[in-house]
Parts: structure tokens; C-alpha cells; sequence
């Protein structure tokens, strides 16, 4: 059943049991809304030199948004920011592919259970909510904007 | 009674497969509605027979062309009791009307000018449409933007009516129907206000032309605007209302082709209402395609279609009921109440909702809706919305109720 | 060469009889363009299978919908070279299209903020839908409207440039074809001294977008603006392309649904652009069909057009000096110049003129053409004026020439 | 021929020799013209007591607006102000009867000759533009206006 293909159960794993899920410390904050949906995620992450310390999380939204934060979490922290970068590529290419791609399981691990959700224009958004804001949030931190009070 | 299945025939995409081999639920009418073959034949015999600009032609296409599209202004005046045709202005869609409205009372002379020492008044549950226009007015003239919040079933709360209207309000403007709450307005006791401290009074008839008599003398209002892709006719198309001595009186708004009287390098002068405001090539077959599906509307007729509705409506309504965990957003009866209808679904968020929804061939919608600050009122992220028209049947519903049921077990 | 008897068998209205019996003879092109059957079938195809609103549905029919709106905006971007497809704004049409931008410099910040000390800069050829923007802006920020005048020959008379376009100029816009004169403007000679003194530039390409290659980076305007009607797409959709930066910095224009990141009632952000410029629900039948007819003219060719118009052009030039009394206004000869031929005949008014040729069965546009300071200048009341496109015939010029020689003999 | 119904003889008389065309003194002069196609009229009346001394008038258009201008002269001249507005009343109520009218040839005398052009809509407005500036310029007049310099 085509439904399956977007609600993997590793998606509704994370999204029922969030990893990393709450605000913690961070040197730079956002808050990114999509919005066709309204799904809302406000993202902080911790730098310590070149290591992707912490990304902590809050927000609303869809399991899809929601798991893809999870994911996210699980996936960056602790890695160097090159790296953490060529993850989030890898990840955008995945979303992109209309369901062309299978992605790499060495490089995104639980993250391949999105493939099938880049098959659905209107979800890739949700699934890319998260990623988009720590790639946003660590630019500003490599800028040394200071961590803002939340929306 | 309506005749439910004759109709559906006239309706091509309502027999439509779905590639996963559903049949189509088409439950998201208030954001759009089909069209019947009536209004397609229409568009095509314009364009296969009288396609021409009009107004500035004398050859018989431009003078065809001329005619089917002042006709179908016709149609929408005797459809919404207008005083006259001249009061009848077409638009691109709601939105344009209530921002055409929003300009023309900025850039007016007193007394219409909304400036720093005016107050706009609308209320917490307007679609974007009838918020941001309103905003931004306010941002650029100084003007204070007012409303009216809503009551936990759903309702206007008019109890602070005289504080929030008053006489330094210059423009009242307010839902008709809500597109999020379904909730009808009480339209007496707002103009009953406004008119009382000179104010002038919008009203967004957006969901209410496609769905009931609308009369605008009746209303007592001094704008009515609604939009046509709602209301069986194609996109592109869009009606503001206005009594003819404000058209008379305001500004232009956009500048061109058709809205002038005469054009020097220095100065021009405009043309009588509806002219002046409709700027440019107008949307032709669009008002072509909106006079046969008002044409059809009549046919089933404007009672008709509300009384089918509204049983819809009581009959959703009271199904919903049965599905554990489901919370009417908006009226829970269906008194003055019109036939769309928000919830939230326990803990599952409207997008997943939809999306296992729409697996089963059901169309809703999911999201804010385009009013936003209703969910924010009742502390929601978003709600799944089903509405229907006149060519929903109770299986639809059923469909509906047996889908929900399938999304609690899948999130379960 | 064109196969153009193929070509006419795509446009339905072509072989219509007209009530009096005579083949219809369309020589109004530059009014609005006869419609293929593709394009036709695409907007049904669209309503019968598609239709939903845009961007906020996760339904099967809402996902198609978008699919399809957001393709046209890909195949509009392909035509004109856009770099970015986020640079293409749906408008209903180009006056819409002329007006977002004056509106957005009005309300824009600096640098870009038209006022009391900034001068905007038109022709005299423009079209009334780039006169009575600016002039309105101009009015209402204080602003200094200046112009280029005409030569005799229907050319801008550029000789005083440096004079007209100064420090103090914020905007340019002119038109790259006249719809009444034909006339090709020179826009690099504009271009460069507008991009000298700091001035952003308007290009309204109505007339060039349906008639031969539009490359906006090769223009290097900041704005261009054009309209579907005109170029075989349904009425109600035009265009504007911008600068992705301009895009990004200018203010919105018209509020509402579809245009917004995030609303409350306290405030509102805007979504990026295109969506900031494209309030409510967008024309997107319209936009289909603007997708449709670019296929068919990319299929047909837009060299192989503009060859075929030139070849039309300058035989109806030749036939037309035949008829005595006939003053041709612009142009005289091909080149530089468009397929829409102005003229008048002796002291015949062009009503009564085009009165009789449609008589005839033939279709011209007779009047000032949205252009009345162009008859102001060269001192005549109105024109006679017939517009050629792909599907145009030598055999429809001569019996223009036939027709115009029944006049004379009418009115002799 | 359907032409000639609408370019009767009489019109075509009337466009090649117009009667009473000029500006003469008049008690208030107006500027009409039809937006649609750009016909121009500025007219003038004079009044004695009741009766309509003079309507002078200068303008530029079609045959039929121009023909137009000429009966009126022709029938409204010296005519008392009651019987000058039924024949105007009596001429707008054959150029909106779309060719159902024939016209009273008692009252409208030459003017029957524009009940062709009732069937032309976009030419209606031709026909009407010098009646409807006549109305007007009579209201001004009765409102003790004073004459405006020409535009
Ligand atoms: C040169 C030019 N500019 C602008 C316009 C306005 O186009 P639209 O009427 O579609 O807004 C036209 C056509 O009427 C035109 O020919
Ligand atoms: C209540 C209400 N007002 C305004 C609108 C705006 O209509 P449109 O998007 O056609 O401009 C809508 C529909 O989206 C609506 O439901």
C-alpha cells in the first residue's frame, strides 16, 4: 500500500518517541514555519569548535516534520560540521528525488525511510522544515549572532 | 429536494478514479468547487465562436464578445439583487475585491479617508484575505486595526460591540460565512453599529454566494465581495459589490486600458463605476464561465441548494460525533451554521490526517485554512476541514466517517 | 516557412460565418489573439480531471493542481529566459502587472522608494495601462512624470535623453512594441542610460511576448510585463517578471491567502516571491492555459513567427500604400516594426470605416487604441488599425485592400 | 444590404452638411465624449424663457455621431423646452430598442433615419453622444451655470 511507503514505521517510531525533542543551551536560534501548513520549528544548536555539540528542537507539525527532526538530531550531533553538512545535502537530494532515490544508508541511516515521502511535493516541505532551519541556525552561529529569545 | 444524482452527472470530475483506484470524495468545496459541463461548454463556445476584446470594437466579435460579457454582469446583479448593474464590479477573486476596497479608502477624500485618527474594525476569524489587506492599510495610513474575538463555540463575541466599534471606526469589515467555523454571522447587529457611527461595512460573502440567497439590499452593507471558482465558475474571476455613490465617489485603483474617460500625457480623467475599477483587458470568458454557473445555480435554485446543505450538514455533524477523540472546531449544530466543518482528531496532526484520507480516494482540507488566528484562538496547530455543495451525498459522509476511522487505527 | 493552413485548422473560430454570412477575416490580433484547440482542450482537460485549489492541499486532485500551476510558471520562465522561476508572478493581467510595480515603489523603502523628489520617466507611445500607473503614482507621492516625445516617422525621439532620464530618475518604463504604431523600440540606448543614472527599468512586452523571442536578460530590464490573451492563452492570466532581488526587498502588493509566511492579528510576514505577489487564489485554469499556448508556439516556432509576421507586414504595407488617402501612422516600412499597421483614409472616420469592413467580415480595431496621446500627437481623432499574427494570411490583406477600396467608394 | 440600414441617406446628408454646427453664445456649454471610441462634442444652449433659441455645437466623430448632431440642431431649435425633452426622450427610446422601433416620424422627424443603428450597440453611444451632452447642458443651463471656457 502506497501509504506504507511514506509512513514508514522508523517515521512513526520517531515521531511517537522523539529524539533530542526540547530547547536546550545554544549559540544561535531560529524559528522557520512552513507556510502551506503551519507546521512551526524553532531550533537551536551548540557549537564546540568544528563538532556539532547540540541541536535541540521544539515545535508543531506532522509526524512527518516532527520525525524528520528526530532523525535530524540523531544523525548530526556529535559530528564535525563538514560532515554534518554533506549529510543535509545528502538528505535535500533524497527529498528532492520524487521518488527517484533510495538513499545512501551509510550516510543517512534511519533517514532513508523518507525516500518515499519525496514522492509527495506538498510533504517534502515538512520533511525538510527541520533541515532547513539547522542549516540556517548554524550559519548564524558561525556568524556569532547571539542565541535570540523565542517567538 | 435536489435531485443529487442528475447533478453529480453534470459534474465530470466527480466520476473521476483516482491512480490508486479510488473513486474521488471530493469533500474541500470551500476552497474550490467543481465545475459543470455547463460552464465548461460555456467557456469553450466563447472561445470557439466570439472570442474578441470588448468595449472598444465595432466588428461583430468585439460587439458578441461585448455583449455575453455585460450579460453575464447581468446575471450577477439579478443573482445578488444588486440596485443596479453598474454597481457590479468584476475582479481576479476575493481577495482583489477586498484589497480594491482597502486602496480605494486610503487614497479617498474625507469623509471616506481612512487616515491616522481612523479605526478599522474586522474580527478574529476573517480569512487572510479580509485580515492582511486591512493590515496593511493600517501600516501605511496610521490607522488602528480593531476586532471582534470569538466565543469557545465558534461565534462572533459582540459583547464589547460599542468599544470596538465607535465613532472614530471608519470601516467595519466581516465574514459573511467562515470558511475554518462554518459559523453564519449576525449581520443586523454589526451594521445595525456601524451605520449608527457613519461606518462603512465590507462584507466577504466568499462562502456564502456559492451556497445561499445572498441579497445584498437585504444586507444593508456598503461592499459585498465574493469570488467565482467557489461557486461552480472558473478561477480567474472575482465580484465586488459597492453601492454606486461610494463607486461614484472613491478613487481608482488600478490604472489602464477600459477604466479611463480620456488620457493626456498630463492628466486623465475615469470612467463611470463598474469601468473605473476594472483596469486593463478584464477577465472575459471568466465572466462568460460566471454567468452559466449562476445560471445553473438558479436552475437548482439558491433555497434548494441551502436546504440540502444544511440536512448535510446535521447529518455530518451528528456522525462526527461518533468518532472518538474528534472535535468540532466552530458550531457544533447546525444553526446558523453553514456546511464546512473543521475538527481536530485526538492528537494527530491534520496533515497526516488528510494524507490517509486522501489514500482512500477523500478529499479534505488541512491546514489553517487561510485563518490562521482561529487556530491560534483555540490553540490548535491546524484542523482537517470536510465541506460540501450541493453535490454531496450522505455516502460522502459515510466515506468520510469510515476514513477517520481508519486514521485513528493507523496512528493508533 | 509556416505551414499556416494547418496552423488555422487549430483555431475553431477561424472558419466561423459570421450572422451576415461572410468568413470572419480577424485583423484585431493586437487586441486579443484566436485560441488553438490545444490550448482549449488543456483548460478543460484541467477543469474535467484537476481542478483544486493550490499550494495547501495534501489530496490527490490539490498535489495535481499544483503540479500544474507550478509547471506553467516553469514553462513561462523557459520562454522568456528567466533565470529563476521564482522571478515569474501570475497577475490576471499586463495593467495588473504594470500596476504591482508602481504600487510596490510607492510603498517601497529606499533606494527604491518613488517620492517627491524622484522623477518617473514613460513615451508618449505607451499604452494608457503604462500612463495612468504612474501617473496616479505620481500624483500621490508628488513624483515628476516626464516622457519622450515621438518623431514623425512613429520613433521615439531619443535625442534629448540625457535630459529626460536624469540623477533624479527612480523608474523608467516604456513598451517594447506599440501596440498602435507597431514600432520596435531601441531598448538598449534606454537600458544604458538608465542603468547610468541608477533608474530601474519597465519593459511592457505585451505586444513583443506574442510575436517574436523574449529574453529578459538580454533585455536587462529589471521588470517585464506582458499578457496571455494576446499570445493564444485564455483571458485573465498576465505576467510580470522581476529581478529576484527586487522581488525579494519591494513591498507586497495586494494582501491575502497565498502571499503570507505566517498571520496574526497583531502582524503579518510575507511568503518568498513569487507567492508575496500573488494574493488569493490564483488564475490557475489561466495559468494552464498560458502553459498550453506556450508549447504551442514554442512548437510552432517564435523565429519561424516573427519571420512570417515580418513577410505579412511588408506585403500589407506594400498594398496599403496603394489605397488612396491612406496615412499610414508609424512606421512605413518593415522594418523595426510589428504586424499592427495604423492608418486613416482621407477624412473618414475610422468607426465608419471599420463599420464597413465589418460589413465585410473583416475585423480591425478602430478607435485610439488604449494610446489616445499617440492621435494627440499626430493630430487625428482616432485610428483604423489591423494586426497580423501567425495565423494571418496574405489572402486576409488582400481582402483588407478590397475592403478599404468598398469604403471609399461608400463614403466617396 | 445591412449597411444601409444603418447609413441611411439622410444620416450621410447630414455628416456631409451638417446644420448649425459651430459655437455660437449659449446660457452653459458642456465637453461629452464617449470613452469607447473617442468621439468629442462640446455644445452649447441658449435659452429665451422656454424656449430653446440655440444649440451650437463643435466636435469631432464618426458619421454617426456627427449626423447625429446635426438632427438634433434641426429638430430642437426653437422648439419650448417640454416638447425639446419628448423628442429627446422619444430619440433615447429608439436608440435602446436594439431595431424592435421604428420611430414616429411626427416627432423624430429625420432622426428615424437612426433606427438602424439601434442594432449596433458599440454605435448606439455615437448616436446618443450629442442628446445626452444637449440634456446636460440643459440642466446647467436651467441652473443658471455659466458658460465654461472650451476645453
Ligand atoms: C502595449 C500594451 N500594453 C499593455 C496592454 C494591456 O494589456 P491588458 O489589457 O491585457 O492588461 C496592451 C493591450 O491591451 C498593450 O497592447
Ligand atoms: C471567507 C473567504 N474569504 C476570502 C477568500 C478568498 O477568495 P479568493 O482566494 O478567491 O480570493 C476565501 C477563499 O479562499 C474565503 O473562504
Amino acid at each position: 500500500m502506497k501509504l506504507d511507503s511514506m509512513y514508514q514505521d522508523i517515521i512513526l517510531d520517531h515521531y511517537k518517541h522523539p529524539h533530542g525533542r526540547g530547547l536546550r543551551d545554544g549559540d544561535a536560534e531560529v524559528h522557520h514555519v512552513n507556510p502551506t501548513c503551519g507546521d512551526e520549528i524553532t531550533l537551536r544548536v551548540k557549537l564546540e569548535g568544528n563538532v556539532l555539540k547540540d541541536v535541540s528542537y521544539e515545535g508543531q507539525g506532522c509526524s512527518i516534520s516532527q520525525a524528520s527532526a528526530s532523525v535530524l538530531n540523531d544523525l548530526l550531533v556529535g559530528k564535525e560540521l563538514g560532515e554534518a553538512q554533506q549529510i543535509q545535502e545528502a538528505f535535500l537530494e533524497l527529498m528532492q528525488s520524487k521518488g527517484q532515490l533510495e538513499g545512501d544508508e551509510e550516510v543517512l541511516e534511519d533517514a532513508i525511510a523518507f525516500a518515499g515521502v519525496s514522492k509527495y511535493p506538498a510533504r517534502v516541505k515538512c520533511a525538510l522544515l527541520s533541515w532547513m532551519a539547522w542549516k540556517d541556525a548554524t550559519a548564524q552561529a558561525l556568524a556569532g549572532a547571539p542565541v535570540k529569545e523565542s517567538a | 429536494m435536489l435531485d443529487v444524482d442528475a447533478i453529480r452527472k453534470d459534474f465530470p470530475v466527480l466520476s473521476r478514479i483516482l491512480p490508486n483506484g479510488k473513486p474521488l470524495v471530493y469533500l474541500d468545496n470551500a476552497a474550490t468547487s467543481q465545475k459543470p459541463k455547463q460552464v465548461l461548454d460555456a467557456l469553450t463556445a466563447y472561445y470557439e465562436l466570439h472570442n474578441a476584446n470588448v468595449h472598444r470594437g465595432v466588428h461583430t466579435l468585439a460587439e458578441e464578445a461585448t455583449a455575453l460579457y455585460e450579460g453575464a454582469r447581468d446575471a450577477v446583479a439579478s443573482f445578488i439583487n444588486a440596485p443596479s448593474r453598474d454597481e457590479v464590479v468584476f475582479t481576479k477573486n476575493a481577495s482583489e475585491s477586498l484589497n480594491l476596497v482597502a486602496n480605494m479608502l486610503g487614497w479617498a477624500e474625507e469623509p471616506y479617508k481612512v487616515d491616522a485618527d481612523s479605526e478599522i474594525v474586522i474580527t478574529e476569524m476573517e480569512h487572510h484575505s479580509n485580515i492582511v489587506p486591512w493590515q496593511l492599510l493600517a501600516q501605511r495610513t496610521g490607522a488602528k486595526l480593531k476586532w471582534f474575538g470569538l466565543t469557545d463555540d465558534g461565534r462572533l463575541d459582540l459583547s464589547h460591540i460599542d468599544e470596538i466599534i465607535t465613532e472614530k471606526t471608519k470601516v467595519v469589515s466581516f465574514v459573511l460565512v467562515s470558511n475554518i467555523l462554518g459559523t453564519v454571522n449576525p449581520v443586523e447587529a454589526i451594521v445595525r453599529r456601524a451605520q449608527d457611527v457613519g461606518a462603512l461595512v465590507v462584507i466577504d460573502a466568499s462562502q456564502a454566494a456559492p451556497h445561499m440567497v445572498l441579497d445584498v439590499q437585504a444586507l444593508e452593507a456598503d461592499f459585498v465581495a465574493f469570488t467565482g471558482h467557489k461557486m461552480l465558475a472558473p478561477t480567474g474571476i472575482g465580484v465586488l459589490w459597492g453601492r454606486q455613490e461610494l463607486l461614484e465617489d472613491l478613487p481608482p485603483f488600478l490604472g489602464g486600458g477600459e477604466m479611463i474617460e480620456t488620457v493626456s500625457m498630463q492628466s486623465s480623467t475615469y470612467a463611470p463605476a463598474p469601468h473605473k475599477f476594472e483596469a486593463g483587458t478584464p477577465p472575459i470568458a471568466q465572466a462568460v464561465g460566471l454567468g452559466a454557473a449562476i445560471e445553473y445555480l438558479n436552475g437548482v435554485g439558491m433555497d434548494a441548494i441551502a436546504a440540502h446543505e444544511h440536512r448535510i450538514t446535521e447529518y455530518a455533524l451528528s456522525r462526527l460525533a461518533e468518532v472518538p477523540d474528534l472535535r468540532v472546531i466552530g458550531p457544533t449544530t447546525a444553526e446558523d451554521r453553514a456546511a464546512a466543518i473543521s475538527f481536530t482528531l485526538g492528537d494527530i496532526h491534520p496533515h497526516d490526517v488528510g494524507q490517509v484520507l486522501d489514500e482512500q480516494g477523500i478529499a479534505v482540507r488541512v491546514g489553517h485554512h487561510c485563518a490562521r488566528p482561529v487556530c491560534l484562538r483555540y490553540g490548535i496547530p491546524a484542523t482537517t476541514r470536510a465541506s460540501f455543495y450541493l453535490y454531496s451525498t450522505e455516502a460522502e459522509v459515510d466515506a468520510l466517517i469510515d476514513g477517520l476511522h481508519h486514521v485513528r487505527a493507523f496512528f493508533g
